[in-house]
């Protein structure tokens, strides 16, 4: 298996609408028209969002997480197709789209809260339309199919988009969604983050062809987007959406992009792979091309920048002063919400379990 | 009242369940134009539509797991495992899902999903289709698991587990399928959660749920002709067990025998032994003894009349425990 | 979903070496020479498989047996692939594989015993080099590929087919069997007898393309063969596994065939298909067809298939007797094998149930 | 005599399984290069190669469905399972075929596949990495289920594993990894299937496994500076159970308590209590007590200090046993 086999040099299929250098490229397919106003946005997102992830990562290492899961490298992936998405479609995560939270205006102090260890997820997935973090690789992608047939079922024109790596690609259950959405023609856009590895795993374990090309055994298109681009991103995403929206069934898209990080704040990546990679993904970083391209176009100045590194700043702040001043769950609360209903064993073991508690006390 | 099977019970309270509720939806495999092997879904999509009562590729994972996602959106699956021994690919989505979803959110997302599993042997099947997987879900928190054991009941307790907000695998006795009995339609039955004193007796108690509350009422009757008195109760619910109606029992009997066929090892006989080996300790007179299938695989069905828990069987306990 | 669409209707890019009239035809990728002999050869497979079959579903008609999975239909998929394995290769069936077993010299006696209920298989599957039955759907093709993984650990020149239907492709197994094998390059052949049905639903709850292309999306070759028509069988599948064995990884064959008969003994297909589908898949028998080829070369006599007949009488004969006689199993037996090694549960259980037993005989 | 932590005895014992036998094979997730996200099978790969040491794709049910057919073609595979949470989409493979495929083949199959699985909470891990599944595997038969508490054990239980021609489940107490202790390298060991008594007392046996051995080894030694003499066991095997130790020490002590992470309901603890109430029936002076984890999802981490069974929650039972 050697690199160019698996795409891990970047490919002519490339949907690319941004070089790393800034400079502004066309697509016959994927056409994307963004006001200044709306680059900005686009720049404000990829910068908070790679500010949460820092804040987080650094709350890890003083011990305030139990872990934390980094998207450094992804933000454009995330906020290119988080913005793709309208308010009626629905989003299923893994455990990294920390940037389509953001999108969909989930606090991140709820992400934290998970990490912390205080609850497991526990924040409203229809309120912002972003599902629960799921941590089993690729259950979330039969869940997210069934939600499109829900969809089908309502008449309702929205999608669903979901999330997964490029070593959940592996699992029986992606491939059975992928079964699945093609035999219901689902609105679904299956979004696969290849960022290359699987923990210490590279693609080359997975899949010894391009990863987009897995959809075409299914019978739908499959799309190879510059995961660090995030106008590419976010006009494929778009145009995957509307697709699923008119009826046309789902869309792989396959972002190609890189874990700049670690795996997860418990890894150490110097056992399994190159300096060398890094650095050559760090020439790519998503958010210094959309920098490039505002300054080359002068289409924000200093103090646009400096007002967005303060807000970071402000953000991060908050969110530290906020995860300190998250509250340990009270006991009983490991009987709470098991059950929708009342269940008896539930209630004697709580009682049971609350009067050994109050044994201390006395 | 009409004379139903069970299966055909089972089929008028999903038919029921559908007309209450348009979110209710059936899928699985082969429930459509066939209406499952067994039936129990005959003529639903031909009333509800393709939309209702969905055929589904042949993945259990995928069945359970977008079940979870048209729950997730609002609906209520009911969904079909076609033969026991065919759970297992689901039990990801089952056991890391659908059960612990609910803690997940929170209590924001209510996951009203039906698992139908027909179960246990004795109709002479190939290799996986009598088993009885019920201890894997009884020890799985989150999850509600139900039996029932007569066309009565079965009509009842299906429209119950679809109403319920929580998951719920749910047990239909494969070989008792065409068992007859009175149903009386549009009529509520015992709550879900309730076990039922089937036949009153003092000298012991028998335990069964599903398949095995024919088997040991037969075996009431036949010890009561040797002058013994053989309580028996049909648990219904698994899971939550109803101790308040077994220790009530036990406690005056002093005697239990629990019937299953699932291997005893490590089966729901065991979590009743110890409880009730805990809650009636000073009345037990002997300890509790279990009937069930042996720690084998489920045997070939040349040998089934051996492995199963039958009338003989039943009684053999049955003496064990009057002569401590 | 239109018929065309999953192709049922015959497809220009069948693989079709000999037409259902007997007509012998090329295919420029698969050449093959039989002799007159090696032709009489697969006949006679081809009319003892179908006297097997018939015999056994007599069997369970009349109580004999608990079930039978017939392959009326299929013989030519089964003895075409069955015949293009070689002593070392090594193959995993489904239930159904009756023409293989017959092909692998396995005594159908075997299978009869299985669906009797005297065991769940039995046969040793290293003296045929055929692996017990699978029941659980789409399982055996891990199986396959592990088997696959440890020829390549052997350093020998062998591979593996494994047999599955249509509706197994929608099996999340199915789908890892298809990455592992590509991602290892295994030597394995993923032989899917399309027979239109999985029970009483049609491919279209399957997949909405044909499913020969799913192995595309893995980065392998598939190729949709005529799964009546032995000839090509026996070539595709020869070429399959010579490319298996000399290293160049998996193949995906799609026979493309029609399941004559109810699904089991138990299922009653006019509930869910028309009598048309069937009529017409009738002009296309695969005996039918090699019958008209050897009548139409001269290649055989009436005496041939005279003697192929009487053979076949005396086989189904055979069978019923053997069958007839088969033992029921010593309820001692319920505990033998279930461990290799000495297990005291076990030992216990026997011990107990033995002396439960015995009480019936005081 | 070399002080190794229990993650170090295993990969110790994991390289003498490997140069004794060529057949045999590691493989799954991360088990290469990284050595496995616990270090257990660190530097293998270096020393066996890639042929021996697999980093396999990302699917449970395919590293035990291969693993299955390595072990048809005489292989010996030793699978990982990351973490006892991500079993799950592998159980149809290891209850449907692996377990089961021994008795369809009459014998003329042996499976000796090894799945490792680090279990067990205490480490402050997020939702589905602190699970004690072992119940779903002791109530398969066709398994073997066993559990290493330390690392004497971990060392030459692995091997023997890997030595036995029955599949085995192999359960890692992954809180105590890190534990140390001296281990004889190359010394043999007590059989797979004994269980130990670690501690001897005459008031109370308390039967434990895996990381809950060392709970109950230091709430023994809290009880005796309250005068009780506490013995503890622990049972190593879980499928089979060592009974002959078990009843001997329960018949001496007259009563019992079984401690395990994993939820009370339907657990091992149900088996251990109901064969010990029969088995001790007239020694017992109480019934037997069983502490675990809760009926509910494994909690997170801030609220696993509540769920999982520590040293107050032994000694209560103990106290309550005792109160008989
Ligand atoms: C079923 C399952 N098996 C194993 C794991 C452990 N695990 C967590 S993340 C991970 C790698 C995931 O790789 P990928 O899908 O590429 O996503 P990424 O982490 O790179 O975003 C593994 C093996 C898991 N969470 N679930
Ligand atoms: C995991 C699993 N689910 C369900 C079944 C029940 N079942 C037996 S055969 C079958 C249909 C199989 O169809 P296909 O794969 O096309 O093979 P065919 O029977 O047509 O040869 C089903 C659903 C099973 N055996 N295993
Ligand atoms: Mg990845
Ligand atoms: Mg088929």
């Amino acid at each position: 298996m050697t690199a160019s086999t698996t795409g891990l040099t970047a490919p002519p299929e490339l949907v690319q609408l941004l070089t790393p250098e800034g400079e502004r490229i066309e697509h016959p397919d994927y056409k994307i028209d963004l006001t200044a106003e709306e680059v900005k946005a686009l720049y404000r997102d990829l910068v908070l969002v790679r500010r949460i992830d820092l804040e987080a990562v650094a709350l890890q290492r003083q011990g305030e997480l139990g872990l934390w899961a980094s998207l450094l490298g992804q933000e454009a992936a995330q906020v290119g197709s988080g913005r793709a998405l309208t308010d009626v479609d629905m989003a299923f995560p893994t455990y990294r789209e920390h940037g389509v939270a953001w999108c969909r205006g989930v606090d991140p102090i709820n992400l934290l809260g998970l990490f912390r260890g205080v609850n497991h997820g526990g924040w409203d997935p229809a309120e912002h339309n972003f599902h629960l973090y799921s941590i089993v690789i690729g259950t979330q992608t039969l869940h997210a199919v069934g939600y499109a047939m829900g969809i089908q079922r309502d008449g309702a024109e929205a999608a669903t988009i979901v999330y997964f790596g490029d070593g959940a690609t592996s699992q029986g259950d992606v491939n059975e969604a992928f079964i699945w959405a093609s035999v219901f023609n689902a609105p679904v856009v299956f979004f696969c983050q290849n960022n290359q590895w699987a923990i210490s795993e590279p693609l080359e374990k997975q899949s010894r062809i391009p990863l987009y090309k897995r959809a075409s055994g299914f019978g739908f298109p499959g799309v190879r987007v510059d995961g660090n681009d995030v106008f590419a991103c976010l006009a494929v995403t778009r145009k995957a959406l509307a697709d699923a929206r008119a009826g046309q069934g789902p869309t792989m898209v396959e972002a190609f992009t890189y874990r700049m990080g670690a795996h997860t704040t418990s890894d150490d990546p110097t056992r399994y792979r190159v300096a060398d990679e890094l650095e050559a993904w760090k020439l790519k970083d998503p958010i210094e091309r959309v920098k490039a391209y505002l300054f080359r176009g002068e289409l924000a100045d200093q103090e646009f920048f400096d007002k967005v590194e303060a807000e970071a700043d402000a953000l991060g702040k908050e969110l530290r002063r906020s995860c300190l001043a998250l509250p340990d769950p009270a006991p009983e609360a490991l009987f709470d919400h098991v059950y929708a209903e009342p269940h008896a064993l539930m209630a004697d073991e709580r009682e049971q379990y609350l009067s050994y508690l109050a044994g201390f006390e006395r | 009242m009409t004379v139903l099977t069970l299966a055909k019970a089972l089929n008028e309270g999903l038919r029921a369940a559908m007309d209450a509720d348009p979110k209710v939806l059936i899928m699985g495999e082969d429930v459509g134009k066939l209406g499952g092997v067994f039936r129990v879904t005959d003529g639903l999509q031909k009333d509800f539509g393709e939309d209702r009562v969905i055929d589904t590729p042949l993945a259990e994972s995928g069945i359970i797991g977008t079940a979870i996602g048209l729950a997730i959106r609002g609906y209520r699956p009911v969904c079909e495992i076609q033969f026991d021994g065919f759970v297992f690919p689901a039990a990801d989505q089952i056991i890391t899902q659908l059960a612990k979803m609910p803690l997940r959110s929170l209590g924001k997302l209510k996951l009203p999903v039906v698992v139908r599993i027909p179960c246990g042997g004795g109709i002479g099947a190939v290799e996986h289709h009598s088993e009885s997987p019920e201890a894997y879900f009884t020890h799985t928190a989150g999850l509600r698991v139900v039996a029932c054991s007569n066309p009565v009941d079965a009509y009842t307790m299906i429209q119950d587990a679809v109403r319920s907000d929580d998951p719920i695998v749910f047990f239909e006795p494969k070989r008792r399928y065409w068992d007859k009995a009175d149903v009386e339609l549009g009529a509520p039955g015992l709550p879900l959660g309730k076990a039922k004193v089937v036949r009153t007796g003092n000298d012991v108690t028998l335990l069964a749920y599903g398949p095995m509350v024919k088997t040991c009422l037969e075996s009431a009757a036949a010890a009561e002709d040797d002058g013994r008195s053989v309580e028996v109760i049909d648990l219904r619910s698994l899971s939550p067990l109803d101790m308040g109606v077994i220790t009530e029992s036990v406690n005056r009997t002093g005697r239990c025998v629990v019937v299953h066929e699932a291997p005893v090892f490590t089966g729901l006989g065991g979590e009743l032994a110890a409880r009730i080996s805990e809650a009636c300790f000073f009345r037990l007179e002997s300890p509790v003894l279990r009937v069930g299938g042996f720690s084998t695989p489920y045997p070939p069905s040349r040998l089934e009349d051996h492995y199963l828990p039958d009338l003989d069987r039943v009684l053999d306990a049955v003496d064990r425990v009057l002569a401590y």
